[in-house]
């Protein structure tokens, strides 16, 4: 958790401002409760579709801050090769669907990578991440449908963060309560704090039991907030300034620091330690990462199409 | 329950090339609106629910898009989908799901995307403006795609069953007029067509016209007609549309020195610019003359037959335009 | 109703079979309660997107059976003059969209059509007609969606006739009941008997009502059966005969005569004469079409683009 | 609260151009995702909301396919939308509404539909497989529908304002990498760009460059480093790829008797190779040399700057081919 969010700050407060990041640039911040407590339960079989808000969620599938950071600066041996850029990323290997640009598109495209699960009679399951924007799109509605129907092991996390761009809930949809379209489609669902790593980290938990036993899909709705602008190019003074002191209370890093001082016996010092690991590592990363060549304009063409 | 008949239809072709390859390997399966207990809108999957069960037939709710991205995912995960929209005009509805993602899986992160795409195409069935579209050239535009369509029985099982076996998204474009039209008797034994070679239907030293789909029959009788009258008619079947057998195409331009670029969809933005462009920058040399596109006219496609007949390229009026290049 | 009735019989059973139709050839044989208790309320202002199961939809607006006749034999002057087929006709004089083919199409477009009204500021509504099928294709999602959010004036007649082409409504959706998903949207909704014109006639009352003023869109499921198979030559054996027997009792015209014999005092006479009538109307309306022109073939390339 | 800086930029003046159309007709409003109080992705409506209100300035759900059917209901019912997608990449979601409804009303029906969808194209921006992309080909494929691209701040404002008084439903194609890298200086007074009308940006006699969008500015660069090696060369800009201007393409090609066909989207499908149909058919007699087509690969366009610039064409690779042609 404190990888992604200090990973994500690197790259967006210093490599992104120093202009050693092209394209666009989006974070995380304030919601990493989500990813975190929930691909925490997935198995190796198991495949993620995550969204552009979930860096987590690669970290946890094993993914390196050296490869996200080669990712993100655009070089050969990044994980797209610099064919695809920033978040959109992902690995075959380790079971990551990059980001589908199309917002919603990985609702179906889930559904059917759990379609080959059940087909070959196997325990694993899909998580699948998007957030209330996705909630709009044909895809979303069409691929919570299908899976309704087919019963396909799927565990969705929506990351109901109160705006879609500068969209906010109340012109997207008119009932907040996005768990309750699952229901219509015959989904159980559960409401959560987004926020409180803890309670994603249970609900997950018995959305994965439910999927992995055979009984279908699962939606878990995670109430957050976006505290980062959509991008690092976006300002978002269009969310009302009361939002994000409310939200800044409910920080999700510092929210598990709280609980880990009072339930665990931790304190600062351990704190300071983590982060101080973890900035090394991305000290280490970032300097890997800036190393690598960019990708050979020879290899332009390769890999549209199947080599014969 | 292979059809056995001494001759095979286009429909059956495409039905039996599916069997056959739902017989050969696990992971093919197939995916759609209306296949199972029903068997498909045009019967291509008839009996397949019975033989191999619902796992392996898929009957799905009305949702093209869902059904793409569903197949993509499975492909992602191993499978082989092989997906039937139920008719080629609603694949717009799948449009985003084929061309932003599927098309750009093994470029974006290397990872393969085995999957084919059928659509019943093409008019002369008085289908009216969503019935009866050819849909061929937006993802002949889309790079990672592959693109076929079959003009004969033979080709049509050779075709499908190489797509299934291919590693890379293929549009399996089926034309509805000749599901029934065309037969022909097929060997026994498990063939293939391979992707990306066209076949040379009539040998002609006047001119060749290039074509595809039941357009190919057109041009054939065409040339039968032109031969009575001294004119000796090349006749060269694309069969696939990516990859283009540019040698192919080339080739028959060269020899002939005049071509005809024939299709039956509508004409700006159609396939015979494509061609045009190919020939015109590699062949420029050896023409004689000027080249010929023959395709519908730039309109939705009628329904009442008055309006489709002469909407519809066909054999007259290639004729009529072969005379005219030929005496250029 | 009897005049959709007899009018698509006549079309399916005879002209048809005398090969006087070409293309497709759908009816809503045992639907009609459904377009004729709720196009009943439409003013002249309003608009309506029918589907291919609601001729009398087009009957209520004024478009003649002479006119659907020429459609259906593909003649000049008939709705299209030819450039469409069947039932899908329309006109803008009457303010009746033609069937899109494209299932689920017609619901953003009836949001559409109502913005303008609203934008207006007129009184008038949309009604729009779609099946059951419709609901899985992700534009049903997004313009209900979309019209809740804008709260537009529209008034939805969900014909759910247990079928979609094959599909039995267990294959399309886990929750039959269609109406708890636009409860989702924040739509209100209610569910009838879709065979019985005065249940369909009460509850396109209510929601015409609210749509009138100003409070947004109305769902109104109508539980009805696909009497016929999905077009004319399909036998539909894949329908239990045990559900044609069950809905073969409740067919819409005779609940209706039962109900004006009971109520209204109506008796047998009063039917057959209406019976008479209506065949009159289509001996002539056959005849007048059967001797229409098809379109010129000159005319093909007209009206793509505005002629300037 | 018009710009009133000398100069303009091509994102101003399309800006300026739906602004003065708000004012001037009151059935014309804007629609789209994050139009609104943010005022879109890249500003085109900044101020629009306070200036004309909640009514004509609608911030839809993130719903593509909704907005352009919603638009398309509204056109019919007597208003005159305009529409943005976030990115051109995004209107595949619309792809059934755009192509299967809107652009056959007129011909099923009668219905005119008088809609502009406008949509930010093309690459150079570091934006990747999904913010890069030219799509005009299937649009440009589909009857009943037009097209332009705007190459310049003068041609930006006359071609919207002349796309929102269009009676037809016009894909409006704006380029990301134009939006503030040309500006030029415009009249006050109120003009519009007739749609259909292609502008000759360069005169010439050796060769023609015929092409539209970014291109044209490379295009011209590269006519300007030729001109210092004694080749003169013609640079045709298309504006509106459907209506093509046939007249000035086949003017220019026949002028100079030797053509490159130039764009930024990628080969196969592309423009080019309708261009070449055109004038292989209609100038042929005119040709001294092979149609030269030069357009970006048959790839999605990568995001990594070294390969974002081998993969766009640019003046240095049109000086290339232009000098082999001229030899030929
Ligand atoms: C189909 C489509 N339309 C528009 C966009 C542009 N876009 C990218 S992210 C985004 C907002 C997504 O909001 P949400 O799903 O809530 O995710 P969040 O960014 O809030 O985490 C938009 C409009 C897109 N990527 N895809
Ligand atoms: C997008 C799309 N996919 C498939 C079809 C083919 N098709 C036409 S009607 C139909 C079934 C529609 O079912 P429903 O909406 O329940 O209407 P019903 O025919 O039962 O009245 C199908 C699959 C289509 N027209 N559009
Ligand atoms: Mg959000
Ligand atoms: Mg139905």
């Amino acid at each position: 958790m404190l990888m992604m969010r200090e990973l994500e700050e690197r790259i967006e407060l210093k490599l992104y401002r120093q202009g050693k990041i092209v394209g666009g640039c989006y974070t995380g911040r304030g919601q990493e409760a989500i990813p975190v407590g929930s691909a925490i339960h997935s198995r190796p079989g198991d495949w993620l579709t995550p969204s552009h808000r979930d860096m987590a969620a690669l970290l946890i599938r094993g993914i390196t801050p050296r490869e996200i950071l080669a990712q993100y600066t655009g070089r050969a041996g990044g994980l797209t090769n610099g064919r695809d850029g920033n978040m959109h990323m992902g690995c075959a290997r380790r079971h990551c669907v990059p980001i589908i640009s199309s917002i919603g598109a990985s609702i179906p495209v889930a559904g059917g990578l759990a379609f080959a699960m059940r087909y070959r009679g196997e325990s694993n399951i899909v998580f699948n991440y998007s957030g209330d924007g996705a909630t709009s799109r044909g895809d979303w509605h069409e691929g919570l449908n299908m899976a309704a129907v087919m019963q396909l092991p799927v565990v969705y996390l929506c990351n109901n963060n109160l705006y879609a761009y500068s969209t906010p809930l109340d012109k997207q949809m008119k009932n907040p309560h996005i768990g309750e379209r699952a229901a219509s489609y015959g989904i159980p669902y559960e409401i959560v704090d987004g926020n409180d790593v803890l309670a994603v980290h249970n609900a997950a938990q018995r959305a994965v039991a439910h999927a992995r036993s055979g009984e279908g899909p699962y939606f878990v709705e995670c109430k957050s907030f976006r505290v980062s602008g959509h991008s690092a190019h976006d300002p978002a003074d269009y969310v009302p300034k009361s939002l994000h002191e409310e939200w800044a209370r409910r920080d999700p890093i510092l929210m598990l620091q709280k609980h880990m001082v009072e339930e665990h016996g931790a304190d600062e010092q351990d704190f300071v330690n983590l982060r101080r690991q973890v900035l090394a590592e991305i000290e280490d990363a970032v300097e890997w990462a800036l190393a690598q060549p960019f990708p050979d304009p020879a290899t332009l063409e390769d890999n549209v199409y199947e080599r014969v | 329950m292979r059809v056995t008949m001494a001759e095979t239809t286009y429909v059956e072709a495409i039905r039996e090339g599916i069997w056959e390859e739902l017989e050969r390997d696990d992971s093919v399966f197939v995916m759609g609106e209306d296949i199972g207990v029903y068997g498909g809108a045009f019967k291509i999957t008839k009996g397949m629910l019975e033989r191999f069960g619902p796992l392996r037939v898929v009957d799905t709710p009305l949702s093209e898009s869902a059904i793409v991205g569903a197949g993509t995912g499975a492909a992602i995960n191993g499978l082989r989908p092989v997906l039937e929209m139920q008719f080629a005009d609603f694949m717009a509805c799948g449009f985003d799901q084929i061309t932003n993602f599927a098309a750009k899986c093994r470029y974006r992160w290397g990872q393969q995307v085995p999957m084919v795409i059928r659509a019943p195409a093409g008019g002369n069935i008085h289908g009216g403006p969503f019935h009866s579209q050819n849909v061929e050239m937006p993802y002949v535009h889309t790079p990672g795609l592959k693109v076929v369509q079959p003009a004969t029985a033979y080709d049509a099982k050779g075709l499908i069953k190489a797509a299934i076996r291919d590693n890379d998204p293929v549009i399996y474009l089926e034309h509805k007029y000749l599901y029934r039209s065309v037969k022909e008797e097929l060997p026994p034994d498990d063939y293939t067509v391979p992707l990306g070679k066209a076949e040379l239907r009539r040998e002609g030293s006047d001119m060749s016209v290039i074509t595809y789909g039941w357009m190919v029959h057109e041009a054939l009788a065409a040339a039968r007609q032109l031969s009575g009258e001294g004119i000796s008619v090349e006749v060269l079947d694309l069969r696939t549309l990516v990859p283009l057998d540019r040698h192919a195409i080339l080739a028959t331009a060269k020899k002939t020195s005049k071509v005809i670029l024939l299709h039956e969809d509508t004409l700006t933005g159609g396939l015979g610019g494509e061609l045009a462009g190919i020939i015109a920058e590699h062949a420029f040399d050896y023409l004689d003359g000027p080249l010929v596109r023959i395709a519908a006219p730039d309109t939705p496609v009628p329904f009442s037959d008055a309006l489709e007949r002469a909407f519809l390229p066909s054999a007259d009026k290639v004729a009529e335009k072969a005379r005219w290049l030929h005496r250029f």
